[in-house]
């Protein structure tokens, strides 16, 4: 019966989602215009960055970006919050299985690899598609492919808490940098470069650099802390 | 030195990323910082109000791009009113629970105030950002610390709790998105100013689809029935203080996002009304479910809940009268709530079942606590002449004057239900024999002065409104014009 | 000063006409019964000697202040009964307070003695007085209403609440107002039974009968004074009905024919009626006289 | 204008002040409770004069405090029957607990209630009403006694209506657009035809709530029996009054302008005459003093209702000269049952008997009260009584009279049940250590039970403030009026001297209880009232001969098919049915996350489903 | 491409993102596990974020990115960057929910011992 509802209540939704958005209709031009072709113009001649994306993401709309590290950061917190136990309560690894001796030696040598293609992603976040996100998602699955390989691999709660809490600072801090140099908050206040390079786009590598390093120790301090979840037997 | 509206997001934000290491160097650190943090921003929010009330908004621009190309930040004076009221009572919620629980280790505590100061800033920044999607994140930001102190202690049920939230939440979210993007496509722009300039090409279909998607998505925070059934939950199984920064801080926030939106982007009249309906629903269901409690923060929420109904209503007239009467009742049901949340939950402090029978006889074992909560009590029924008379006075002043006689009655009859339900609690504080086995606990002295803070503000705003008042006006009736909004924003220039 | 002496000197006059009188009447009814009874009954001074025996008893014990002030009380109220009501009409030796006080004020001064001598029997203690008391106070209650209603209709007919008024309108009509508002004077008849509690009222046996009650409370000068207080009161009410209804009197030959008239009525209908309980009196009078109160109002409207 | 500053400064600091004295020295706190309500009694008696008004404001709403003679004669209730009541406060309050919170909350009342009657607009006056109503309903549960039943019926009633009154001011003010009464009274008469009738209704509702009327009365009984009996006798003496202020002021000024305002009247002196009924009627039944009082302040309420809303001019000073009558008796006999109380511990009329000899001061001024209360000559209640039943008759209620004399007549009962009950009947052992109350506590209830005696005879000392009161409301004019200083008329010309009816009543009074009944005193012995026999039965000690319990029991039997209907039992009835519905509402929380995800998924089909209608 | 042919494509890239987030909103609203319904609440998330790319497509546009291939390229159409900049961040924030998700519906079995969303009931009214 519930479902029943629950499936004619969607079926009311999906049309008029469905309706909405089909009227919007696909590729085509919506609207006259809007701020993305000023985006795309800006990118090119004043920020020399070739990645719209990332200019906006990091730039033009770098508030947001600032947020959703702090979004994060909170999820982190909020974890360790949630689970937090006292030391005494703490019990080992809940996943615990030992893994072939082909896993734990493919590991390790995929590691570095991963470790290298994730900062590769973030420093070129401006130039190439990417950045301090997706490159700081693969290092935390470095880490996450270690933690399963191994089963007492351990990561230190205390650095990842000093680079996450650094890496913050840093993309804050060169917020604040911009405010005193240029007047606004997240101001580039740095030369830009040339279009391509990849020293290029003033502060927006910085930035993404911060941001790869602040994911990839925050998405490796979930994995570390969901993964010493005593369960319940 | 007048700082500028950034500050109130990169501050906090910049503490919260230092904390873990101050807490690193010294563990009461984790506890002071947060605390000067919110003291400075206090100062600087009253600094930047009297500014702004004398010589019109601040529009911060931020990374350098003027509006609509990048994010803007706006206290004017009505988000300079809203901030510096929810700086204030984070600042009281912080004062309250800098010493809570003694028994709280290093860790949680960390936790804990990093959670309620990013509360304070994501709430801050809904109100200030001039950007629908960073209002989107900043909503985000509110939700998540909500989750994290709403589940904060792990003995009760406050996971569960966390949870519905957690779940209407992301249901928000995404409705949120849902909406931004219908408006997007139609306008190419997320700037809230060049939207309410652009908004009468919108075809009205994807207006109203958009509207409707915005205001329940950002009912879902604010409390509107039937979306609120997160609410009563978290309120009553959060730490005392994050029930009250709820009350006082975060719903306030959603309100502000749903007047946003409908005053100033949209023009489409008939929400006016609508949210006339929904408040009314909102007042009259919570209000109802209070009475029949028997958990006393259970019944402090739907309260609460209903409160907001009433902030929507008075809203809903669409008047300057009524939105001064809103703001009023926002301010207002701030400071009671919270300083009931502060108290009661010292009045239902060791019990496990916080149920309403444990505070029978209180007042002999806390007796400020208790006075302070019948003070509040008083104050939230609109009883003259503490705080909340004004304001409930305003609201009917605004009601009539749209001559809406019906939801004045409405609203007065919900107001003797309300009266009903406060009292049978009062009546136990003071009249009743204690429980046996209830173990009471005095405040601690932060909490007490605190709470005797908030006190003191029912009575100096009861006594002589016009302290406030002024501001108030000026707050409305900056929300009220709309074209100075836009010009203010996009009168910008890089 | 002289007219207030002469005022005094007058309504002491009209006090032994009224005692004389009632104590007559009151002797005549204890025959009448007696005879309908068919029995021999007492001689009709039979009162006179009682009341003398009365008199000159030594009081020898007293239950306190309430109980000495209970007579007083009683007294107070049978004498400005008898003030207020005009005994003959235009007669100098009959003018007493009758311009000073009106219908309405007759009616409260009529409860005065009643309930101070209520409380007189209450200071003894005894258990029969307060049941006494209250069975008189509730009977009060009952024929009060048709009783008020009577004169409420006399009122708004003829547009004054003052008795002498009404005895000019009679004078001037020439009609008694017995016969011009019928239904009023049947009311007022009616409430007249409760009023004098004779059989089938008399469950009451208080205030004023308390005095036949228990020797040991109210015995001697008390019981004297109670009786003395009841004969002037049953006149001075006789009297007023005459004076309402049946266009007063000129001189005292006519106001005893009319008194006596008056008084049989109620003598001959409780000598041959049962006893009625409390509240099947109290009904009693909320039943007919009330009905006939309202008639009379009716009347009173429509011929205002 | 600085007076009233003044005046209120005292009232609140000494209200603050006196509460925390008590923390220092009692008897500290008793002088600052008497300075707090006498201090400022004196002020405005002698530094407050006619006319002037005191204009300010807050929260941008213009205020305005003055007095006229109308509003005058109720400060003189308040203050006066205030000032009283608090010397006996002294005494009733000496070592009972929370003192301080009593001298707060009593102070706060005569505070809130000569706020009311200053106030010249609606703002000031419903903060000083809801004012009132806390500080009473703080005193109604100051004994914690069933305060979950009785206390918040008080204050719901209370609550329902203060805000219909708000309503009423709210839309006053949405079309004059200030909250002077004045321009309510102009703007009335250019409303429309709606409003001109509804604001009226929502104001009265307030007043009757207060003036206990039926059916809003509910209420009354239980809070009145409540209340510590000090203040009580402010409750119903003064803090009533107030209800009747607010109606008297607003029949004569809006409804009086209303061609459809008869009804009004008609409606609001019927409910008046039943509340008088059914009021006196409830407090036959009562076997407890406090609530046969409470139901007895209810039935003279009903008169003093009925004597205003007819709306004659002798109807008019009739039920305002019974309005200060009531505060004079109805004061004295809380206080003495207060006295009653404090002396035996009880105010049950099954336990209490034959105080007479113990308590004699009070039992004078209880009689006094009684018989004023009765509305028997020659007290002050005969006049207000008298003027009552002229005013009706002269005004063609000829159904309305009957009614008010059957519950007059009715009242007799619990009079004498009163009397009966607490002082005379047999003497008991368990009482023989009683002694009188302290002086503080005698004195005020002797002194009122003097004014009682000097109004029955020379009412025109306080018909005089009535006359110039209704004068300044504009309802009679100067040279009509009704009443000399001891002669009161009717409109036919009737009067009443009442000057030779009172010397005539004590003379004869004092003659008969002198020479007849006195002469013997000297000689006879007192008997107790344990020494006697019936029916050759001598009782024994402890065989309670007093038949106080059910001695109307007759008579209610006799009415019993009225008393069947009790208005409270609806209420109850309704306040349950309510609590189930509100029950069954909120299981709309399931506690079921999934189903408050779906309630938000029914909302947003539902609000688009009528997206066209809504928007 | 064929107009008939893109107007199905129209149809099937909005429809299939809705019918995701439908999907998802079910599994939300009826699975009775709480695990699948925290996967509920993330597919939901997946098909919005894929409804918000598809928002920003333009007809023959290509990757919002100035490489040299796009430089010295004929084709100047661009898609548009905004939806997917927000996409980014709505990525994140849904991995940051859902991260608090899992770990509540940790908490919640070790306080209930069972994941049954119907079971989990405590607060109520």
């Amino acid at each position: 019966m519930k479902k029943v509802i629950v499936i004619l209540l969607l079926a009311a939704l999906g049309f008029y989602l469905g309706t909405t958005f089909f009227n919007i209709g696909f590729g085509d031009p919506h609207f006259a215009n809007g701020v993305k072709d000023f985006y795309l113009k800006e990118t090119v001649d004043n920020l020399h960055v070739s990645n719209t994306v990332t200019s906006i993401v990091v730039n033009f709309r770098g508030f947001d970006t600032l947020g959703e590290v702090t979004v994060l950061f909170l999820a982190v917190t909020a974890l360790g919050s949630i689970l937090y136990k006292r030391r005494h309560e703490v019990g080992t690894r809940s996943v615990l299985f030992s893994s072939s001796s082909v896993v734990t030696a493919g590991s390790k040598l995929l590691f570095p690899a991963v470790i290298l293609l994730g900062v590769y992603v973030f420093v070129h976040g401006h130039l190439s598609p990417g950045g301090g996100f997706q490159g700081g998602v693969i290092i935390a699955t470095g880490f996450l492919l270690m933690l399963l390989s191994y089963e007492n691999y351990s990561v230190s709660h205390k650095w990842l808490s000093i680079v996450e809490s650094l890496a913050g600072i840093v993309f804050a801090g060169v917020g604040l940098l911009g405010f005193i140099n240029g007047g606004t908050f997240l101001q580039n206040f740095l030369p830009t470069g040339v279009l391509n390079n990849l020293f290029s786009g003033g502060v927006i590598p910085i930035i993404y650099i911060a941001v790869g390093f602040k994911v990839a120790a925050e998405l490796t301090g979930v994995i570390y802390t969901v993964l010493h979840e005593k369960g319940v037997k | 030195m007048v700082g500028t509206p950034v500050l109130f997001v990169a501050i906090p934000l910049l503490a919260a990323f230092l904390i873990p290491l101050l807490g690193m160097i010294w563990k009461e650190l984790v506890r002071i910082v947060p605390g000067l943090v919110l003291m400075y921003l206090m100062v600087l929010s009253i600094n930047l109000l009297n500014h702004v009330l004398v010589s019109g908004p601040i529009v911060e621009v931020i990374a350098g791009w003027a509006p609509p190309f990048g994010i803007n930040l706006v206290f004017s004076a009505f988000s300079g009113f809203l901030v510096t009221l929810m700086i204030f009572l984070g600042l009281v919620v912080w004062l309250y629970s800098y010493r809570f629980k003694r028994n709280v280790g290093f860790e949680p505590a960390k936790k804990y105030f990093l959670l309620l100061m990013m509360l304070i800033t994501g709430a801050v920044g809904i109100v200030l950002t001039g950007d629908i999607f960073n209002m989107f994140v900043f909503i985000e930001i509110t939700g998540i610390s909500g989750y994290g102190l709403t589940a904060f202690y792990t003995g009760r049920d406050s996971a569960e709790a966390s949870f519905k939230y957690l779940m209407l939440g992301s249901i928000a979210s995404t409705l949120l998105l849902l909406a931004i993007m219908i408006l997007y496509s139609q306008l190419g722009t997320l700037n809230m100013a060049e939207i309410a300039s652009k908004i009468h090409t919108v075809n009205p279909t994807y207006k109203v689809i958009s509207l409707i998607l915005f205001i329940s998505a950002l009912g879902i925070e604010a409390e509107i029935f039937p979306l609120n059934g997160w609410a009563p939950d978290a309120y009553a199984e959060a730490p005392g203080p994050v029930g009250a920064a709820f009350a006082g801080i975060v719903v306030k926030a959603s309100v502000y996002a749903i007047i946003r939106y409908i005053f100033t982007i949209f023009d489409i009249s008939g929400a006016y009304s609508f949210l006339i309906i929904i408040g009314m629903m909102t007042l009259i269901i919570a209000e109802t479910a209070a009475i029949r409690q028997d958990k006393l923060k259970r019944m402090l929420a739907y309260s609460s809940i209903g409160q907001m109904g009433l902030v929507l209503v008075a809203f809903g007239f669409g008047t300057e009268e009524g939105v001064f009467a809103a703001l009023f009742l926002m301010l207002n049901h701030a400071i009671i709530k919270s300083l009931l949340f502060l108290s009661g939950s010292y009045l239902v402090y060791n019990s496990k079942d916080k149920k309403i029978v444990e505070v029978n006889g209180m007042h002999k074992f806390l007796p400020i606590t208790s006075f302070l909560f019948a003070l509040g009590a008083f104050a939230i029924v609109g009883l003259p002449p503490f705080a909340g008379f004004w304001s409930k006075l305003s609201v009917l002043t605004a009601a009539a004057d749209s001559h809406m006689l019906f939801v004045l009655a409405l609203v007065l009859i919900v107001s003797v239900i309300e009266l009903v339900y406060y009292l049978r609690v009062v009546n136990r504080i003071y009249f009743f024999k204690k429980g046996e086995n209830v173990d009471p606990k005095k405040p601690t002295f932060n909490a007490l002065l605190a709470m005797i803070v908030l006190g003191a503000l029912i009575l100096v705003i009861g006594f002589y409104p016009d302290v406030i008042t002024g501001v108030i006006h000026k707050a409305s009736a900056d929300l009220m014009d709309k074209t100075k909004y836009i010009n203010d924003v996009l009168s910008i220039k890089q | 000063m002289e007219e207030v002496l002469y005022n005094i000197l007058g309504a002491v006059v009209t006090f032994i006409v009224a005692f004389v009188v009632g104590m007559t009447y009151g002797g005549l009814t204890r025959k009448i019964t007696a005879r309908v009874q068919n029995r021999k009954g007492p001689p009709f001074y039979q009162n006179f000697i009682d009341a003398f025996k009365l008199a000159s008893k030594k009081t020898a014990i007293h239950h306190g202040v309430m109980h000495l002030m209970g007579p007083a009380f009683l007294m107070v109220t049978s004498v400005m009964t008898l003030l207020i009501v005009p005994v003959l009409a235009g007669n100098n030796w009959f003018p007493n307070l009758n311009f000073h006080g009106d219908l309405i004020f007759l009616l409260y001064i009529m409860t005065f003695g009643p309930l101070g001598m209520a409380l007189g029997a209450g200071q003894t203690g005894n258990p029969n007085s307060a049941i006494g008391v209250t069975r008189g106070l509730s009977q009060m209650v009952g024929f009060e209403i048709p009783w008020v209603m009577s004169l409420v209709a006399l009122m708004i007919q003829y547009h004054t609440t003052s008795i002498t008024g009404l005895m000019e309108v009679q004078a001037q009509s020439g009609t008694w107002l017995m016969l011009s508002s019928p239904f009023a004077f049947i009311a007022a008849v009616m409430a007249m039974f409760g009023m004098f509690r004779y059989s089938p009222f008399d469950i009451v046996g208080a205030p004023t009968e308390l005095a036949s009650g228990p020797v040991s409370e109210n015995g001697g000068k008390f019981l004297f004074v109670m009786m003395s207080a009841g004969s002037v009161f049953t006149f001075a009410k006789l009297t007023l009905y005459v004076d309402l209804f049946m266009g007063g009197a000129s001189n005292l030959v006519v106001l005893l024919i009319k008194t006596f008239l008056l008084y049989m009525i109620p003598v001959l209908y409780g000598v041959t009626s049962p006893r009625y309980r409390t509240e099947q009196a109290v009904r009693w009078f909320w039943g007919w006289p009330t009905f006939f109160g309202f008639l009379a109002i009716i009347q009173a409207v429509i011929l205002k | 204008m600085e007076t009233y500053s003044i005046i209120f400064a005292i009232f609140l600091g000494g209200a603050v002040l006196t509460y925390f004295a008590g923390k220092l020295n009692s008897i500290l706190q008793d002088i600052l409770f008497l300075g707090s309500v006498l201090v400022p009694t004196y002020l405005f008696f002698s530094g407050v004069s006619f006319g002037s008004a005191m204009p300010f404001s807050l929260e941008g709403i213009s205020l305005l405090w003055g007095i006229d003679h109308y509003s005058w004669l109720f400060a003189l209730i308040v203050l006066g029957l205030g000032s009283l009541a608090a010397v006996y406060a002294i005494g009733y309050m000496k070592g009972k607990e929370r003192k301080g919170y009593f001298y707060f909350n009593f102070i706060l009342s005569v505070m809130s209630m000569l706020g009311i009657v200053v106030s010249q607009d609606l703002i000031s006056f419903f903060i000083f009403w809801e004012i009132m109503t806390w500080s009473s309903y703080l005193m109604v549960i100051y004994n914690g006694k069933d305060i979950q039943r009785v206390g918040i019926k008080y204050f719901v009633f209370s609550a329902i209506g203060a805000y219909a009154m708000l309503m009423g001011i709210v839309i006053v003010h949405s079309i004059t657009h200030t909250f002077f009464i004045e321009d309510m009274i102009q703007a009335y008469g250019h409303m429309s035809l709606q409003l001109q009738i509804w604001i009226p209704i929502l104001f009265l509702i307030a007043f009757a709530v207060k003036a206990a009327m039926m059916p809003l009365h509910v209420w009354a009984p239980g809070a009145y029996s409540n209340a510590p009996m000090a203040y009580t006798s402010l409750f119903s003496g003064a803090l009533s009054k107030m209800g009747v202020y607010g109606m008297v002021l607003i029949l004569v000024t809006l409804v009086s302008r209303l061609p459809q305002g008869i009804w009004f009247r008609e409606v609001l002196a019927w409910l008046g005459g039943i509340t008088a009924a059914v009021g006196t009627l409830w407090a036959i039944k009562q076997d407890d003093a406090k609530k046969l009082l409470a139901y007895s302040s209810v039935a003279q309420l009903g008169y003093i209702i009925t004597g205003v809303a007819i709306g004659t001019e002798l109807g008019m000073l009739a039920g305002l000269f019974l309005a200060v009558m009531h505060a004079l008796f109805k004061g004295t006999l809380f206080m003495a049952v207060g006295a009653i109380e404090k002396q035996t511990g009880t105010t049950n009329f099954t336990e209490i008997t034959g105080l007479i000899r113990k308590m004699p001061w009070t039992f004078l001024a209880s009689l006094m009260s009684i018989i004023a209360l009765a509305g028997i000559p020659p007290l002050g209640g005969f006049v207000g009584k008298w003027m009552l039943y002229e005013s009706l008759i002269t005004s063609d209620h000829y159904l309305l009279v009957i009614l008010i004399f059957f519950a007059s007549t009715a009242g007799f009962l619990y009079c004498y049940k009163f009397l009966f009950g607490f002082f005379l009947g047999q003497e008991e052992k368990e009482w023989e250590h009683v002694k009188e109350a302290p002086a503080t506590m005698v004195v005020p209830m002797i002194l009122m039970s003097v004014f009682m005696f000097v109004l029955g005879t020379f009412p025109g000392i306080i018909l005089k403030p009535i006359n110039n009161g209704l004068m300044d409301l504009g309802f009679v004019d100067s040279y009509k009026h009704l009443w000399e200083t001891s002669v009161i008329f009717n409109n036919w010309g009737d009067h009443v001297i009442l000057q030779p009816i009172l010397y005539s009543i004590i003379a004869i009074f004092l003659f008969f209880l002198i020479l007849v009944v006195w002469k013997g005193y000297k000689g006879t012995r007192y008997v107790t009232t344990k020494d006697i026999s019936t029916s050759g039965e001598v009782p024994k000690e402890d065989e309670n001969l007093t038949f106080s319990v059910g001695f109307t029991q007759p008579f209610l039997r006799a009415v019993a098919p009225v008393m069947r209907r009790q208005i409270d039992k609806y209420y109850t009835e309704f306040a349950k049915g309510l609590e189930g519905l509100f029950e069954f509402m909120r299981r709309i929380y399931t506690g079921n996350a999934q189903t408050y995800a779906l309630y938000v998924v029914v909302f947003v089909v539902i609000v688009l489903l009528f997206k066209d209608v809504l928007f | 491409m064929d107009s008939s042919l893109f107007q199905l494509l129209n149809y099937g890239v909005y429809g299939t993102a809705i019918l995701v987030m439908l999907i998802g909103l079910y599994g939300a609203l009826v699975k009775k596990s709480l695990l699948k319904v925290v996967i509920g609440l993330s597919v939901m998330e997946s098909g919005l974020n894929l409804l918000i790319v598809a928002l920003g497509y333009l007809k023959g546009g290509t990757a919002p990115i100035f490489s040299e291939g796009f430089l010295n390229g004929s084709n100047k159409i661009m898609v548009d960057p905004v939806p997917q900049a927000l996409v980014l961040t709505a990525i994140v924030i849904g991995f940051g929910v859902t991260a608090v998700a899992l770990s509540l519906v940790i908490r919640l079995y070790r306080h209930h011992g069972t994941l049954n969303i119907d079971e989990i009931r405590n607060l109520k009214w």
